[in-house]
Protein backbone atom coordinates (compact mmCIF):
# COMPACT_ATOMS: atom_id res chain seq x y z
CA UNK A 1 0.00 0.00 0.00
CA UNK A 2 1.37 3.42 -1.12
CA UNK A 3 1.19 6.10 1.43
CA UNK A 4 1.53 9.79 1.06
CA UNK A 5 1.31 11.90 3.60
CA UNK A 6 2.02 15.62 3.89
CA UNK A 7 1.53 18.41 6.74
CA UNK A 8 2.35 21.72 5.71
CA UNK A 9 1.46 24.98 5.80
CA UNK A 10 0.67 25.61 2.24
CA UNK A 11 -2.32 25.88 0.47
CA UNK A 12 -4.14 22.29 -0.54
CA UNK A 13 -4.13 22.53 -4.71
CA UNK A 14 -6.51 19.66 -4.71
CA UNK A 15 -6.91 19.96 -8.64
CA UNK A 16 -2.93 19.37 -9.04
CA UNK A 17 -2.76 16.32 -6.24
CA UNK A 18 -6.39 14.46 -8.54
CA UNK A 19 -3.93 15.32 -11.56
CA UNK A 20 -1.76 13.37 -10.31
CA UNK A 21 -3.04 9.77 -9.58
CA UNK A 22 -1.55 6.61 -10.09
CA UNK A 23 -3.56 3.52 -9.92
CA UNK A 24 -2.98 0.35 -11.00
CA UNK A 25 -5.26 -1.31 -13.43
CA UNK A 26 -7.08 -3.86 -11.07
CA UNK A 27 -8.36 -0.86 -9.22
CA UNK A 28 -12.04 0.55 -9.52
CA UNK A 29 -12.43 3.36 -7.19
CA UNK A 30 -10.96 6.84 -6.16
CA UNK A 31 -12.68 7.99 -3.18
CA UNK A 32 -11.85 11.63 -2.04
CA UNK A 33 -12.54 13.86 1.05
CA UNK A 34 -11.68 17.89 1.46
CA UNK A 35 -12.57 18.89 4.70
CA UNK A 36 -12.79 23.13 4.18
CA UNK A 37 -12.62 25.81 6.86
CA UNK A 38 -16.70 26.74 7.67
CA UNK A 39 -17.39 30.52 8.77
CA UNK A 40 -19.43 29.45 11.59
CA UNK A 41 -18.48 27.76 15.13
CA UNK A 42 -21.08 27.46 17.42
CA UNK A 43 -22.56 31.06 17.86
CA UNK A 44 -19.16 32.70 16.42
CA UNK A 45 -18.46 34.23 13.07
CA UNK A 46 -14.47 32.90 11.95
CA UNK A 47 -12.45 34.18 9.69
CA UNK A 48 -10.31 31.00 9.65
CA UNK A 49 -8.79 28.13 11.57
CA UNK A 50 -5.36 28.16 13.24
CA UNK A 51 -4.10 24.69 13.17
CA UNK A 52 -1.45 23.16 15.64
CA UNK A 53 0.15 19.89 15.57
CA UNK A 54 2.85 18.05 17.44
CA UNK A 55 4.04 17.26 14.16
CA UNK A 56 6.79 14.06 15.01
CA UNK A 57 4.05 12.66 16.59
CA UNK A 58 1.31 13.07 14.31
CA UNK A 59 3.20 11.86 11.40
CA UNK A 60 3.76 8.12 13.40
CA UNK A 61 -0.31 8.54 14.11
CA UNK A 62 -1.51 8.83 10.88
CA UNK A 63 0.84 5.73 9.94
CA UNK A 64 -0.41 3.92 12.60
CA UNK A 65 -4.02 4.67 11.10
CA UNK A 66 -2.74 3.52 7.47
CA UNK A 67 -1.20 0.05 8.81
CA UNK A 68 -4.78 -0.46 10.04
CA UNK A 69 -6.11 0.37 6.82
CA UNK A 70 -4.35 -1.96 5.00
CA UNK A 71 -5.12 -4.23 7.55
CA UNK A 72 -8.70 -4.38 6.82
CA UNK A 73 -8.98 -3.32 3.04
CA UNK A 74 -7.44 -3.77 0.11
CA UNK A 75 -6.28 -0.59 -0.57
CA UNK A 76 -3.71 0.19 -2.94
CA UNK A 77 -2.74 3.81 -1.96
CA UNK A 78 -3.75 5.75 0.18
CA UNK A 79 -2.95 10.10 0.21
CA UNK A 80 -3.93 12.68 3.10
CA UNK A 81 -2.52 16.68 3.29
CA UNK A 82 -3.09 18.34 6.61
CA UNK A 83 -2.52 21.95 6.34
CA UNK A 84 -1.05 23.75 9.56
CA UNK A 85 -0.96 26.97 10.39
CA UNK A 86 -3.64 29.79 9.47
CA UNK A 87 -6.48 28.47 7.11
CA UNK A 88 -8.97 30.36 5.92
CA UNK A 89 -12.69 30.39 5.68
CA UNK A 90 -13.64 28.74 2.45
CA UNK A 91 -10.25 26.84 2.22
CA UNK A 92 -9.73 23.04 2.58
CA UNK A 93 -7.31 22.37 6.10
CA UNK A 94 -7.69 18.45 5.06
CA UNK A 95 -7.50 15.99 2.01
CA UNK A 96 -7.43 12.28 1.94
CA UNK A 97 -7.63 10.32 -1.18
CA UNK A 98 -8.30 6.51 -1.12
CA UNK A 99 -7.82 3.65 -3.52
CA UNK A 100 -8.97 0.48 -3.85
CA UNK A 101 -10.40 -2.25 -6.55
CA UNK A 102 -14.37 -1.85 -5.20
CA UNK A 103 -16.63 1.58 -4.13
CA UNK A 104 -16.96 0.18 -1.14
CA UNK A 105 -13.76 -0.65 0.17
CA UNK A 106 -13.00 2.93 -0.44
CA UNK A 107 -15.58 4.69 0.91
CA UNK A 108 -15.16 2.62 4.52
CA UNK A 109 -11.54 3.02 4.45
CA UNK A 110 -11.81 6.54 4.21
CA UNK A 111 -14.27 7.11 6.41
CA UNK A 112 -12.38 4.61 8.49
CA UNK A 113 -9.01 7.09 8.24
CA UNK A 114 -11.19 9.96 8.91
CA UNK A 115 -12.62 8.96 12.22
CA UNK A 116 -9.00 7.72 13.62
CA UNK A 117 -7.42 10.69 12.74
CA UNK A 118 -9.87 12.78 14.99
CA UNK A 119 -9.29 10.31 17.65
CA UNK A 120 -5.82 10.24 17.30
CA UNK A 121 -3.44 12.40 15.33
CA UNK A 122 -1.78 15.20 17.69
CA UNK A 123 -3.33 18.45 15.68
CA UNK A 124 -5.32 21.17 17.50
CA UNK A 125 -7.37 23.87 16.14
CA UNK A 126 -8.19 27.56 17.51
CA UNK A 127 -10.89 29.40 15.24
CA UNK A 128 -9.64 32.88 14.61
CA UNK A 129 -12.70 35.07 14.58
CA UNK A 130 -13.86 37.72 12.67
CA UNK A 131 -13.23 40.50 14.31
CA UNK A 132 -9.87 39.69 15.80
CA UNK A 133 -6.48 41.78 14.28
CA UNK B 1 15.03 11.33 37.89
CA UNK B 2 13.70 14.09 35.56
CA UNK B 3 11.00 13.91 32.65
CA UNK B 4 10.65 16.46 30.12
CA UNK B 5 7.29 17.63 29.11
CA UNK B 6 5.67 20.04 26.58
CA UNK B 7 2.14 21.12 26.64
CA UNK B 8 0.13 21.73 23.29
CA UNK B 9 -2.73 23.42 21.84
CA UNK B 10 -4.99 25.65 25.33
CA UNK B 11 -2.31 23.88 27.75
CA UNK B 12 0.31 26.45 26.84
CA UNK B 13 -2.20 29.36 28.03
CA UNK B 14 -3.51 27.10 31.00
CA UNK B 15 0.50 26.35 32.30
CA UNK B 16 1.72 30.09 30.37
CA UNK B 17 4.75 27.75 28.89
CA UNK B 18 5.03 25.14 26.47
CA UNK B 19 7.43 23.11 28.29
CA UNK B 20 8.97 22.36 31.30
CA UNK B 21 10.77 19.57 33.45
CA UNK B 22 9.98 17.76 36.52
CA UNK B 23 11.35 15.71 38.80
CA UNK B 24 9.81 12.75 40.01
CA UNK B 25 10.45 9.78 42.28
CA UNK B 26 12.18 6.47 40.27
CA UNK B 27 8.96 4.70 39.53
CA UNK B 28 6.39 6.95 39.09
CA UNK B 29 3.80 6.72 36.48
CA UNK B 30 1.73 9.33 34.21
CA UNK B 31 -0.90 9.75 36.54
CA UNK B 32 2.03 10.95 39.61
CA UNK B 33 3.13 13.04 36.76
CA UNK B 34 -0.41 14.83 36.25
CA UNK B 35 -0.61 15.19 39.91
CA UNK B 36 2.85 16.58 40.42
CA UNK B 37 1.93 19.20 37.21
CA UNK B 38 -1.41 20.21 38.25
CA UNK B 39 0.05 21.13 42.06
CA UNK B 40 3.02 23.30 39.80
CA UNK B 41 0.17 24.34 37.31
CA UNK B 42 -3.41 25.00 39.11
CA UNK B 43 -5.11 26.03 36.02
CA UNK B 44 -4.54 22.16 34.77
CA UNK B 45 -6.77 21.03 37.60
CA UNK B 46 -9.78 19.19 37.11
CA UNK B 47 -9.40 18.89 33.42
CA UNK B 48 -7.33 15.30 34.16
CA UNK B 49 -9.62 13.05 32.56
CA UNK B 50 -9.72 14.64 29.18
CA UNK B 51 -5.78 15.15 29.45
CA UNK B 52 -3.69 12.90 26.79
CA UNK B 53 -0.49 11.84 27.59
CA UNK B 54 2.10 10.84 25.29
CA UNK B 55 6.06 9.45 25.83
CA UNK B 56 7.45 10.09 22.33
CA UNK B 57 5.04 9.60 19.93
CA UNK B 58 3.06 6.96 21.42
CA UNK B 59 0.18 7.86 23.63
CA UNK B 60 0.54 6.70 27.52
CA UNK B 61 -1.68 4.87 29.79
CA UNK B 62 -2.05 6.39 33.26
CA UNK B 63 -0.23 3.69 34.61
CA UNK B 64 2.67 3.50 32.68
CA UNK B 65 5.98 4.05 34.50
CA UNK B 66 8.22 6.89 33.28
CA UNK B 67 11.95 6.25 32.81
CA UNK B 68 14.74 9.32 33.74
CA UNK B 69 14.80 11.64 30.05
CA UNK B 70 11.11 10.80 29.12
CA UNK B 71 10.06 13.37 26.51
CA UNK B 72 6.36 13.32 27.94
CA UNK B 73 3.28 15.33 26.10
CA UNK B 74 0.27 16.61 27.64
CA UNK B 75 -2.98 18.02 25.81
CA UNK B 76 -6.51 17.97 25.48
CA UNK B 77 -8.51 15.74 23.14
CA UNK B 78 -7.38 16.48 19.53
CA UNK B 79 -9.05 18.15 16.66
CA UNK B 80 -7.07 17.33 13.07
CA UNK B 81 -9.29 17.97 10.05
CA UNK C 1 -29.79 21.97 -4.02
CA UNK C 2 -27.66 23.14 -7.33
CA UNK C 3 -27.70 19.64 -9.57
CA UNK C 4 -25.20 19.19 -12.55
CA UNK C 5 -25.22 16.10 -14.55
CA UNK C 6 -23.85 15.42 -17.30
CA UNK C 7 -24.09 12.19 -19.44
CA UNK C 8 -21.55 12.31 -22.13
CA UNK C 9 -18.49 10.24 -24.12
CA UNK C 10 -16.08 13.03 -23.50
CA UNK C 11 -13.05 11.90 -21.58
CA UNK C 12 -13.66 13.17 -17.49
CA UNK C 13 -11.32 16.09 -16.68
CA UNK C 14 -11.46 15.11 -12.81
CA UNK C 15 -8.34 18.07 -12.43
CA UNK C 16 -10.81 20.59 -13.95
CA UNK C 17 -14.34 19.45 -12.24
CA UNK C 18 -12.24 19.95 -8.70
CA UNK C 19 -11.07 23.57 -9.90
CA UNK C 20 -14.45 24.88 -10.68
CA UNK C 21 -15.76 23.26 -7.30
CA UNK C 22 -18.12 26.46 -5.92
CA UNK C 23 -19.28 26.17 -2.27
CA UNK C 24 -20.77 28.65 0.67
CA UNK C 25 -19.21 29.16 3.37
CA UNK C 26 -21.59 27.59 5.67
CA UNK C 27 -20.44 23.89 3.61
CA UNK C 28 -17.38 21.80 5.35
CA UNK C 29 -16.86 18.66 3.19
CA UNK C 30 -16.58 17.68 -0.08
CA UNK C 31 -17.06 14.18 -1.14
CA UNK C 32 -15.72 12.78 -4.30
CA UNK C 33 -16.27 9.69 -6.21
CA UNK C 34 -14.52 8.32 -9.45
CA UNK C 35 -15.48 4.72 -10.72
CA UNK C 36 -12.66 3.71 -12.84
CA UNK C 37 -12.81 0.76 -15.49
CA UNK C 38 -10.77 -2.40 -14.21
CA UNK C 39 -8.76 -4.40 -16.28
CA UNK C 40 -10.22 -7.45 -15.31
CA UNK C 41 -13.94 -8.50 -15.07
CA UNK C 42 -14.69 -11.87 -13.58
CA UNK C 43 -11.98 -13.91 -16.04
CA UNK C 44 -12.07 -11.66 -18.81
CA UNK C 45 -8.90 -9.65 -19.14
CA UNK C 46 -10.55 -6.21 -20.56
CA UNK C 47 -9.24 -3.29 -22.43
CA UNK C 48 -12.33 -1.44 -21.88
CA UNK C 49 -16.04 -1.26 -21.40
CA UNK C 50 -18.82 0.11 -23.75
CA UNK C 51 -21.51 1.94 -22.00
CA UNK C 52 -24.99 2.71 -23.51
CA UNK C 53 -27.93 4.73 -22.12
CA UNK C 54 -31.23 5.44 -22.85
CA UNK C 55 -30.24 8.83 -21.80
CA UNK C 56 -33.94 11.13 -21.82
CA UNK C 57 -34.98 8.40 -18.59
CA UNK C 58 -31.43 8.28 -17.47
CA UNK C 59 -31.58 12.12 -16.92
CA UNK C 60 -35.04 11.84 -15.32
CA UNK C 61 -34.10 9.00 -13.04
CA UNK C 62 -30.64 11.01 -11.99
CA UNK C 63 -33.11 13.98 -11.29
CA UNK C 64 -35.53 12.22 -8.94
CA UNK C 65 -32.28 11.08 -7.07
CA UNK C 66 -31.05 14.48 -6.35
CA UNK C 67 -34.48 15.01 -5.03
CA UNK C 68 -34.70 12.41 -2.92
CA UNK C 69 -31.17 13.35 -1.31
CA UNK C 70 -32.33 16.97 -0.81
CA UNK C 71 -34.96 15.20 0.91
CA UNK C 72 -32.81 13.51 3.56
CA UNK C 73 -29.52 15.85 3.71
CA UNK C 74 -28.86 19.38 3.29
CA UNK C 75 -26.57 18.81 0.65
CA UNK C 76 -25.41 22.62 -0.98
CA UNK C 77 -24.44 20.66 -4.50
CA UNK C 78 -24.16 17.89 -6.43
CA UNK C 79 -22.38 17.18 -9.96
CA UNK C 80 -22.61 14.10 -11.49
CA UNK C 81 -20.74 12.68 -14.79
CA UNK C 82 -21.11 9.70 -16.59
CA UNK C 83 -19.13 8.57 -19.34
CA UNK C 84 -21.54 6.97 -22.77
CA UNK C 85 -19.55 5.09 -25.41
CA UNK C 86 -15.94 3.29 -24.76
CA UNK C 87 -13.73 4.09 -21.90
CA UNK C 88 -10.81 2.03 -22.00
CA UNK C 89 -9.23 0.54 -18.55
CA UNK C 90 -7.65 3.04 -16.17
CA UNK C 91 -10.36 5.80 -17.32
CA UNK C 92 -13.41 7.09 -15.08
CA UNK C 93 -16.83 6.05 -15.55
CA UNK C 94 -18.22 7.64 -13.06
CA UNK C 95 -17.15 11.23 -11.51
CA UNK C 96 -19.44 12.48 -8.63
CA UNK C 97 -19.28 15.50 -6.09
CA UNK C 98 -20.84 16.05 -3.24
CA UNK C 99 -21.13 19.13 -0.77
CA UNK C 100 -22.30 19.12 2.51
CA UNK C 101 -21.88 21.11 5.88
CA UNK C 102 -20.65 18.22 7.56
CA UNK C 103 -18.50 15.01 6.95
CA UNK C 104 -21.67 12.23 7.70
CA UNK C 105 -23.52 14.39 5.22
CA UNK C 106 -21.47 14.12 2.59
CA UNK C 107 -20.44 10.77 2.45
CA UNK C 108 -24.25 9.18 3.37
CA UNK C 109 -25.81 10.96 0.47
CA UNK C 110 -22.21 10.27 -1.81
CA UNK C 111 -23.33 6.39 -1.33
CA UNK C 112 -26.46 6.98 -1.35
CA UNK C 113 -26.52 8.63 -5.01
CA UNK C 114 -24.42 5.76 -6.57
CA UNK C 115 -25.97 2.85 -5.02
CA UNK C 116 -29.14 4.53 -6.55
CA UNK C 117 -27.53 5.19 -9.77
CA UNK C 118 -27.04 1.35 -9.77
CA UNK C 119 -30.25 0.27 -9.38
CA UNK C 120 -32.58 3.29 -11.43
CA UNK C 121 -30.45 4.88 -13.77
CA UNK C 122 -30.83 3.37 -17.58
CA UNK C 123 -27.09 2.67 -18.25
CA UNK C 124 -25.69 -0.54 -19.56
CA UNK C 125 -22.15 -2.09 -20.00
CA UNK C 126 -20.63 -4.28 -22.33
CA UNK C 127 -17.32 -5.19 -21.47
CA UNK C 128 -14.71 -4.97 -24.48
CA UNK C 129 -12.06 -8.13 -24.75
CA UNK C 130 -8.84 -7.17 -25.11
CA UNK C 131 -8.25 -9.87 -28.19
CA UNK C 132 -11.36 -7.95 -29.91
CA UNK C 133 -10.86 -6.35 -33.32
CA UNK D 1 -54.06 -0.73 -30.07
CA UNK D 2 -50.54 -0.05 -30.77
CA UNK D 3 -47.57 0.84 -28.49
CA UNK D 4 -44.20 1.43 -29.41
CA UNK D 5 -41.47 -0.77 -27.83
CA UNK D 6 -37.58 0.24 -27.40
CA UNK D 7 -35.18 -2.80 -26.46
CA UNK D 8 -31.47 -2.11 -25.14
CA UNK D 9 -28.66 -3.94 -24.03
CA UNK D 10 -28.24 -6.86 -25.10
CA UNK D 11 -32.39 -7.28 -25.27
CA UNK D 12 -31.68 -5.69 -29.14
CA UNK D 13 -29.09 -8.99 -29.30
CA UNK D 14 -31.59 -11.17 -28.34
CA UNK D 15 -34.28 -9.57 -30.36
CA UNK D 16 -32.43 -8.63 -33.28
CA UNK D 17 -34.10 -5.03 -33.31
CA UNK D 18 -34.18 -2.21 -30.98
CA UNK D 19 -37.40 -1.34 -31.82
CA UNK D 20 -40.73 -2.03 -32.79
CA UNK D 21 -44.75 -2.32 -32.49
CA UNK D 22 -46.98 -4.32 -31.08
CA UNK D 23 -50.65 -4.62 -31.42
CA UNK D 24 -52.52 -5.25 -28.13
CA UNK D 25 -56.31 -5.28 -26.90
CA UNK D 26 -57.55 -2.45 -25.31
CA UNK D 27 -56.89 -1.98 -21.62
CA UNK D 28 -53.70 -4.31 -21.91
CA UNK D 29 -51.52 -4.57 -19.36
CA UNK D 30 -47.21 -4.40 -19.05
CA UNK D 31 -47.71 -7.89 -18.23
CA UNK D 32 -49.66 -9.02 -21.51
CA UNK D 33 -47.06 -6.88 -23.63
CA UNK D 34 -44.01 -8.94 -22.48
CA UNK D 35 -46.18 -12.23 -22.73
CA UNK D 36 -46.82 -10.75 -26.70
CA UNK D 37 -42.58 -9.73 -27.01
CA UNK D 38 -41.90 -13.26 -25.85
CA UNK D 39 -44.28 -14.66 -28.69
CA UNK D 40 -42.32 -12.66 -31.19
CA UNK D 41 -39.52 -13.49 -29.70
CA UNK D 42 -38.30 -16.72 -28.10
CA UNK D 43 -35.42 -15.39 -27.09
CA UNK D 44 -36.62 -13.20 -24.50
CA UNK D 45 -38.73 -15.80 -22.63
CA UNK D 46 -37.25 -17.31 -19.21
CA UNK D 47 -35.98 -13.75 -18.45
CA UNK D 48 -39.40 -12.39 -17.67
CA UNK D 49 -38.26 -11.83 -13.62
CA UNK D 50 -35.23 -9.83 -14.74
CA UNK D 51 -36.83 -7.53 -17.38
CA UNK D 52 -37.91 -3.85 -16.55
CA UNK D 53 -40.28 -1.82 -18.53
CA UNK D 54 -40.42 1.49 -18.68
CA UNK D 55 -43.22 3.68 -20.01
CA UNK D 56 -41.98 7.09 -21.10
CA UNK D 57 -39.31 8.01 -18.63
CA UNK D 58 -40.81 6.15 -15.37
CA UNK D 59 -40.74 2.54 -14.39
CA UNK D 60 -44.00 0.44 -15.11
CA UNK D 61 -45.47 -2.26 -12.97
CA UNK D 62 -46.19 -5.33 -14.77
CA UNK D 63 -49.72 -4.80 -13.73
CA UNK D 64 -49.84 -1.11 -15.22
CA UNK D 65 -52.51 -0.65 -18.20
CA UNK D 66 -50.91 0.61 -21.34
CA UNK D 67 -52.72 3.27 -23.45
CA UNK D 68 -52.39 3.68 -27.54
CA UNK D 69 -49.00 5.31 -28.56
CA UNK D 70 -47.18 4.59 -25.19
CA UNK D 71 -43.28 4.88 -25.77
CA UNK D 72 -42.44 1.49 -23.78
CA UNK D 73 -38.61 0.36 -23.03
CA UNK D 74 -37.90 -2.83 -22.18
CA UNK D 75 -34.39 -3.35 -20.73
CA UNK D 76 -32.74 -6.04 -18.23
CA UNK D 77 -31.45 -4.72 -15.30
CA UNK D 78 -29.60 -1.27 -15.56
CA UNK D 79 -25.54 -1.11 -14.64
CA UNK D 80 -24.18 2.37 -14.65
CA UNK D 81 -21.19 3.35 -13.25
Amino acid sequence: MIRTLTISPDPIDEAALVAKRRMSQGMGAAVYFAGVVREMEGERALKGIDYEAFRAMAEHQFHLIFAAMKQRWPVESVRVVHRIGFVQVNEASLWVEVIAPHRGEAFAACQFLIEEMKAKVTIWKRGIEETAA
Amino acid sequence: MNVNVQFFSYFKQLTGTSATSEALPEGATVAELLTALAARFPKLRGGEKSTLVAVGVEYAAKDQVLREGDEVSVFPPVQGG
